[in-house]
């Protein structure tokens, strides 16, 4: 519960923060703090100096455009994407996602930038942000940067923001019609992920159905979000029947190493993956126009 | 928490087995290394700040090669602390010649001891195996510019 | 009803106060309630002192270990560090804790840190004491210890084996008691029963009740006086001074315990006096009040866990009829690294020795053992849930087995109504009871047959529906003679506990307890019975909140625990009220110059029964007493005092030895569990549709409190059932160190609970009473029972407590893998 | 002072209405402000992972977990502790009133933050099922009641006053 001995610092503006950042080695962004103070609690990390972004209106921000992408400040709280109207009608799943997110007290502090950042493998954004294809605009000395979010979560607790940066936004394409489906199997009613796989799928018009294009990223698996995609290969330009998904969805988790934890063992996080995909991928056709 | 893998060198197999073995020269390959002394051909410490989304976790370690055969195995074992917790960590390392690169497969275990063994049990392994990478590509880059000089 | 022996089995019936009604049996609003939900509470963190230090324990990472060294140099050298406490000083301030094992295991040196040695991962090892609690863990880091590690045991079989690892030399083996605990005659049983039913292995796994509030103290060793003086959240402050005194040379009356609000105990808190004596010592050695608030970490590390009990080898004999004759067993009971209240769990068992059923031949070959984990503690339904579930899983089993409905298999087996007081084969009472009419209002609460219908019509949707059952005893008021089973020498027996009810100079009536309450309303309650004897209103009863050794009330057996409050708290309170109610009739009769039989009490006033005009206030009669005593006959002054204490004293008598035989408890509430659950296919996900408890406690002295108790238990064995475990790796570490992996259950993992009730009322109680409160773990029971019930033929028997998912899956898989399923039959 | 190793810092922080302008260390938690330094104890401390929400209070009207939040954080912040409920030392609103009547606390260490949970679910949901109950209690665990009866107060407090009985 206690904390080692830290400083502390609230910029009035991103450029503040940035300097603040470049100026002290050790110095980490403090966001909803949510996780990062945890971590304080068990001094299982050392930071020089925290710099509190969480107030700064410049990150707190939700813009949907008229195309249908969204642009999403990386202060913005669980409880305001839960609540944002215009966000839920281009890409519902981030408000659901919000809403399902540990409990209410997290929700009003714990951000969507803080939980990209995190990077831990049984975080809820993760995969989602992955599978949506969002780009990842990284502010640091240098201007802002802009990292797809593949590219973005490097592996375990790693991201592509460096020492002196910190993410500022994350932009949404237009779904166009496309369908996502999420699905986390969980400890107890809503604990840790033991296995997550997020669906993004885009259906040909005409009966019978058929999919265009697909999406797959397993969360829980690795260090980083994983693209399933001999699942993707298999489904695209294919039928949008249940049996075509049980069939490519049962190779989604195929050659992963899982970590085991208290919770399951490595195999049953593979297993379940795939499980989580065919369902994922279910409800993204369901979804889908 | 036991990992292994495989992983492609671009490095002749001598070279790279040089690196690993030299206690001056490994420790160089350490991410976020700071301060290094070494012992004698077998034994150093090091301090590292591997940097995390977490923060800065110092972790101070000392190092044996426990044994090695010239140009293909190596086994480093190490053991410190990160804060109130325990490290121990065990890697073994074999390597292949594949053409010019490398071809080395490896076998690693790490053991934390205090509250760390819980928080960190589904990370342990996936960290001990973006080390051992890394260190792999350090030692990589390390005698790459051994041979321009 | 008479044993071989010829001694009658019953206890002397005893007489009910005819007196309890007006409040007794009323779910009145709790006394505790206001200050609780203001925040007043005053819970043991909430307590400082002047010139306090706050205390941070430096823990042993290593689960076993030997302790080369220690250096507290740099750390003492820190500003606002006060003073260490190592493992090398307690050595020699302490004298090992008092060993209930008789030997070898009595021989082991159990201290209040590690002395030379640490056994379990988060074993305190230095305790440091600075200015905040901050600066404490700050200092705390500078401390260098230097360990050998040992070889780690952590099985709780394995660990018997000759090349484990010893833990304590002095004991020569890792065994903490042996005894085989044969009544009737199961050879015969065996040979002549129709069917054997055998099932390799059963396992009661590790978890706790991790009460919301950690432990913790505040002690203050004041060299003026020489008391020490321990307000803690402590729950059997009385057992802890057993331990405590002996060990750093305290007499009782130089130790005062106090705790008003205790946020939870279950048991857990029973053991924290290993923390109490560092925390002594450390105040003597810094000559200041010391602090300790205990981390949740430390508290899942290195507080105290529920036993965790294997059982190998069970036989089964069955009559073709279904009359299940009794069983044979193996149990290996693994106490964790110290004996803190162990061995006694090696007997407590024993109080429920058939379950609910009229099991005639049973043998248990029981060993304890020592393992490198945390010490277990008394856990809520402490020793009789693991024997209970055993049970409950051997009657599923052998309907299964051999096709018997789960419910006629019960209630062919149950011990009767009329069958009541009943004699168990190791001669214990059960008291009164009707498990049938128990077992059918739950199964209507979860609409049986509509569940059914909703099993077979979810057949190839993916889901399968399963309907479990859990019967079981919640054994309440133990004679502590039963700890004679495990050691002769051991000077215990019966059971009490003390009460002082008090008309006051004012006339206010004022109550104390000598129980340490963790939320079971022991201020209400007692308000209740003394309100009914004195005739006057609860609120104008005072009750003290928590325990204080200073109120003179209390008895060696005084505290909060094991299921006894209503009998042996309220049964002191209503002797107490009962003698003061006596005094009262007196003086008032002097006064009103009347005859003590013309005399009743109401509203407050004594009065003349034929004239109500003719009253005294209560006031009246204290003032007098107290303040205008001339006024009273000299022998009548002499003979009273308005402050009437009163011990309560089962009828108990010393069990035996040799046979293992006697009457361990006094009473025995009931419940029976039914659920209904629903399990995903394809990820082993165990989701709970319906659940109802049905309670039996004897008559109610407030019905809400006892329903709480019920619904409390109940969730503590959900959790524990499907979310709740302590498990460590090979080397001894705890994986389940933070509430984030110890999942406490939440308000989405717990169903709402339907409540059933029967009323049977105790014979042997001054209130008709039974104990309650622990629940005897049913869910475990019934989860476990439903979970079978929904995997396909061919399937594995459940053989664990605890089921995740991936046990779930694994049980749903081993249907097709046609392989071993723990269970064979044997028939004739 | 109690946390030195840690630079302090001045905050102005209005705690049930009473305004306090005071030096706090970078490194001390909101709920450890409230407990050590304003003295106010009726919220508390069940874990070190902010999993039991018995520190939970009301900061700017959200409820938070004030072990996860600093002191320093709270700079300009209304705050809301149990303290605030109730009027005078013996008084208690609707939603402490239906608690006592329906028996939804036992040992009372998880209530604090249980009954400022309900005040705040109340306040933006006036008429919550059973279900959305559930699921705004699912941050403050209790390990007395398994919930039934805590689930029953809010019900009754929101039917009014704590009139209906289950």
């Amino acid at each position: 519960m206690l904390l080692a001995a830290t400083e502390y610092v609230r910029p009035a503006s991103l450029e503040e923060a940035l300097a603040a950042l470049a100026g002290t080695a050790g110095a980490r962004v403090l966001a909803g703090g949510q996780t990062l103070i945890n971590v304080l609690k068990h001094r299982a990390a050392a930071v020089e100096l925290l710099v509190d972004i969480s107030r700064l209106e410049e990150l707190r921000f939700i813009e949907v455009a008229s195309d249908g992408s969204a642009r999403i400040g990386a202060a913005t709280t669980y409880l305001e994407l839960e609540r944002s109207a215009p966000l839920r009608a281009v890409a519902p799943t981030i408000g659901e996602v919000a809403a399902g997110t540990v409990d209410r007290q997290v929700r009003a502090r714990g951000t969507i930038g803080g939980n990209a950042c995190f990077a831990d493998p049984a975080s809820n954004y993760p995969p989602l942000l992955f599978a949506l294809e969002a780009s990842m605009e990284i502010a640091g000395p240098a201007g802002t940067r802009s990292v797809p979010a593949g590219e973005f979560f490097l592996g375990l607790y790693r991201t592509a923001v460096g020492a002196g940066e910190l993410l500022r936004s994350i932009t949404l394409p237009p779904l166009d019609g496309a369908g996502v489906g999420y699905r986390s199997l969980q400890l107890a009613a809503d604990s840790w992920s033991i296995a997550r796989a997020v669906a993004w799928v885009r259906c040909a018009a005409g009966e019978p159905r058929t999919i265009e294009a697909a999406r797959v990223v397993l969360g829980c698996v690795a260090g980083a979000p994983v693209r399933a995609s001999a699942t993707e290969a298999l489904l695209s330009g294919g039928a949008a029947s249940e049996e075509a998904v049980s069939a490519a969805a049962s190779l989604a988790s195929e050659g992963l190493e899982p970590p085991s934890d208290v919770h399951a063992s490595g195999s049953y996080r593979r297993e379940m993956a795939a499980v989580m995909a065919k369902r994922a991928l279910l409800d993204a056709i369901g979804g889908a126009a | 928490m036991i990992v292994s893998g495989e992983m492609t060198v671009a490095s002749p197999r001598e070279e790279l087995w040089a690196v690993l073995a030299d206690p001056a020269r490994l420790a160089q390959a350490l991410p976020g290394v700071g301060d290094v002394s070494i012992e004698d051909e077998r034994h150093f410490s090091a301090v590292a700040h591997p940097f995390t989304a977490l923060g800065e976790t110092r972790v101070a370690m000392d190092f044996e090669i426990v044994e090695q055969r010239p140009g293909e195995f190596v086994r480093i074992d190490g053991s410190g602390h990160a804060g109130e917790n325990l490290i121990a960590l065990s890697v073994a390392l074999e390597l292949r010649a594949d053409g010019a690169q490398t071809r080395a497969s490896w076998r690693a275990e790490i053991l934390l001891r205090g509250v760390l063994a819980s928080l960190l049990q589904r990370g342990s392994g996936e960290l001990l195996r973006e080390q051992v990478e890394s260190v792999l590509a350090a030692g990589a880059a390390i005698s790459a510019s051994e041979r321009e000089s | 009803m008479s044993t071989p022996t010829g001694e009658t089995t019953h206890y002397p019936e005893v007489e009910q106060s005819e007196r309890l009604g007006a409040w007794s049996g009323k779910s009145v609003p709790r006394k505790e309630d206001k200050r609780l939900l203001k925040g007043q509470g005053a819970f043991v963190d909430d307590l400082w002192m002047h010139r306090q230090g706050h205390v941070h324990f430096v823990r042993s990472p290593y689960a076993h270990a030997r302790i080369v060294s220690v250096d507290v140099a740099r750390c003492e050298a820190q500003p606002g560090v006060y003073a260490t406490l190592t493992g090398e000083e307690v050595g020699v301030l302490q004298q090992p804790f008092f060993q209930m094992a008789p030997e070898p295991a009595g021989l082991m040196k159990d201290y209040c840190m590690a002395v030379g040695k640490a056994r379990y991962m988060g074993e305190p090892v230095v305790a440091v004491l600075a200015e905040s609690a901050e600066l404490a863990r700050d200092a705390a880091a500078l401390v260098e210890v230097v360990y050998e590690p040992l070889e780690v045991v952590v099985d709780g079989i394995a660990t018997i084996e000759p090349q484990a690892p010893l833990l304590h030399e002095e004991i020569g083996s890792n065994v903490a008691w042996h005894g085989v605990f044969d009544y009737g005659d199961v050879d015969w049983a065996l040979e002549n029963a129709d069917h054997v039913v055998r099932i390799d292995r059963l396992h009661f796994h590790r978890f706790s009740s991790t009460p919301l509030e950690t432990t913790g103290a505040l002690v203050n060793w004041d060299p003026g006086t020489g008391v020490v003086e321990f307000r803690s959240n402590n729950q059997m402050p009385m057992f802890a001074a057993m331990f405590i005194g002996p060990a750093i040379g305290l007499g009782i009356d130089h130790m005062q315990f106090s705790s008003q609000d205790i946020g939870g105990g279950f048991g857990i808190k029973i053991t924290s006096y290993t923390y109490l004596t560092a925390l002594a010592l450390l105040s003597r050695k810094a000559g200041r009040p010391v602090k300790w608030s205990e981390s949740r970490w430390e508290h899942l590390a290195a507080s105290a866990h529920g036993n965790e009990r294997t059982f190998l080898d069970v036989e089964v004999p069955v009559m073709s009829d279904g009359t299940i004759l009794g069983f044979k067993v193996r149990a290996f009971d693994d106490a964790g690294a110290y004996l803190r209240y162990e061995p006694l769990g090696a007997v407590i068992w024993s109080q429920v020795v058939p379950g609910n059923y009229r099991f005639k031949h049973v043998r248990v070959d029981y060993t304890e053992t020592l393992t490198n984990k945390c010490p277990v503690g008394p856990n809520r339904g402490y020793s009789r849930l693991q024997h209970l579930w055993l049970i409950e899983r051997i009657v599923d089993v052998v309907a299964k087995e051999l096709g018997f409905d789960r419910v006629e298999l019960r209630k062919l087996n149950y011990v009767q109504p009329e069958e009541f007081p009943y004699e168990t084969p190791n001669g214990c009472i059960y008291d009164s009871g009707d498990y049938p009419a128990m077992l059918d209002l739950a199964l209507e609460l979860i609409d049986y047959e509509g569940a059914r219908k909703r099993q077979l019509a979810s057949a190839g949707s993916g889901k399968r529906i399963g309907i479990g059952i859990g019967s079981t005893l919640d054994s309440g008021t133990n004679n502590f003679g039963q700890s004679r089973i495990i050691n002769s020498a051991l000077p215990f027996s019966g059971n009490g506990e003390a009460a002082v009810v008090r008309l006051d100079l004012y006339g206010e009536i004022t109550v104390t307890i000598g129980t340490s309450p963790q939320g079971q309303g022991h201020e209400t309650t007692a308000a209740q019975v003394t309100a009914d004897i004195l005739g006057c209103n609860p609120d104008l009863v005072h009750v003290v909140a928590g325990y204080n050794k200073a109120a003179n009330t209390y008895v060696g057996f005084s505290g909060t625990y094991a299921s006894q409050f209503a009998v042996t708290g309220l049964g002191a309170v209503m002797g107490a009220a009962e003698r003061l109610r006596g005094e009262i009739v007196k003086v008032g009769a002097c006064m009103l110059g009347a005859e003590e039989s013309d005399i009743e009490l109401a509203d407050g006033f004594v009065r003349l029964a034929a004239n109500h005009e003719a009253a005294i206030p209560f006031i009246g009669i204290a003032a007098t007493v107290f303040a205008n005593v001339a006024e009273l006959p000299g022998e009548l002054a002499d003979s009273v005092t308005l402050n009437c204490r009163y011990v309560y004293r089962p009828p108990f008598t010393v069990p035996d030895h040799e046979t293992k035989r006697g009457k361990l408890t006094l009473t025995y509430a009931s419940q029976v569990h039914a659920a209904v659950v629903e399990i995903d296919e394809e990820t082993g996900q165990v989701t709970i549709l319906d659940y109802a408890a049905v309670d039996e406690c004897g008559r109610k002295v407030n019905p809400k409190i006892v329903e709480g108790q019920v619904h409390g238990a109940t969730g503590h064995g959900i959790g524990a059932a499907l979310y709740e475990t302590f498990e460590y790796d090979a080397d001894g570490q705890l994986l389940n160190s933070t509430f984030a992996d110890y999942h406490a259950v939440t308000s989405l993992d717990v169903p709402h609970i339907a409540t059933g009730e029967i009323e049977c009322p105790s014979p042997f109680t001054p209130n008709g009473a039974k104990g309650m409160g622990e629940g005897g773990g049913a869910p475990l029971s019934t989860i476990a029972s439903a979970i079978e019930d929904a995997l396909p033929q061919g399937a594995h028997i459940v053989y664990d407590t605890h089921n995740n998912s991936e046990r779930v899956y694994e049980l749903l898989r081993s249907a097709a893998a046609a392989g071993p399923r723990g269970v064979e039959v044997i028939s004739r | 002072m109690a946390t030195e190793g840690s630079a302090v810092h001045a905050i102005e922080v209005t705690v049930n209405g009473v305004p306090h302008s005071v030096a706090v260390p970078a490194r001390r938690l909101l709920v450890h402000f409230i407990r050590e330094t304003l003295g106010l104890r009726g919220t508390h401390i069940g874990c070190d992972t902010g999993n039991c929400g018995a520190c939970s209070v009301i900061c700017d009207g959200q409820l938070i977990k004030s072990c996860m939040m600093l002191a320093v954080q709270a700079d300009g912040c209304e705050v809301e502790t149990i303290e605030s409920l109730g009027d005078g030392p013996d008084g208690l609103d609707p939603i402490q009133e239906a608690f006592k009547e329906h028996h939804g606390l036992q040992c009372g260490y998880c209530t604090p933050g249980i009954v400022l949970n309900a005040k705040t679910l109340l306040a933006e949901n006036p008429h919550p099922s059973e279900a959305e109950i559930r699921r705004a209690l699912k941050g403050n665990i209790c390990r007395c009641t398994g919930y039934v009866n805590i689930v029953a107060s809010i019900e009754a407090a929101a039917a009014g006053a704590g009139s209906v009985t289950p």
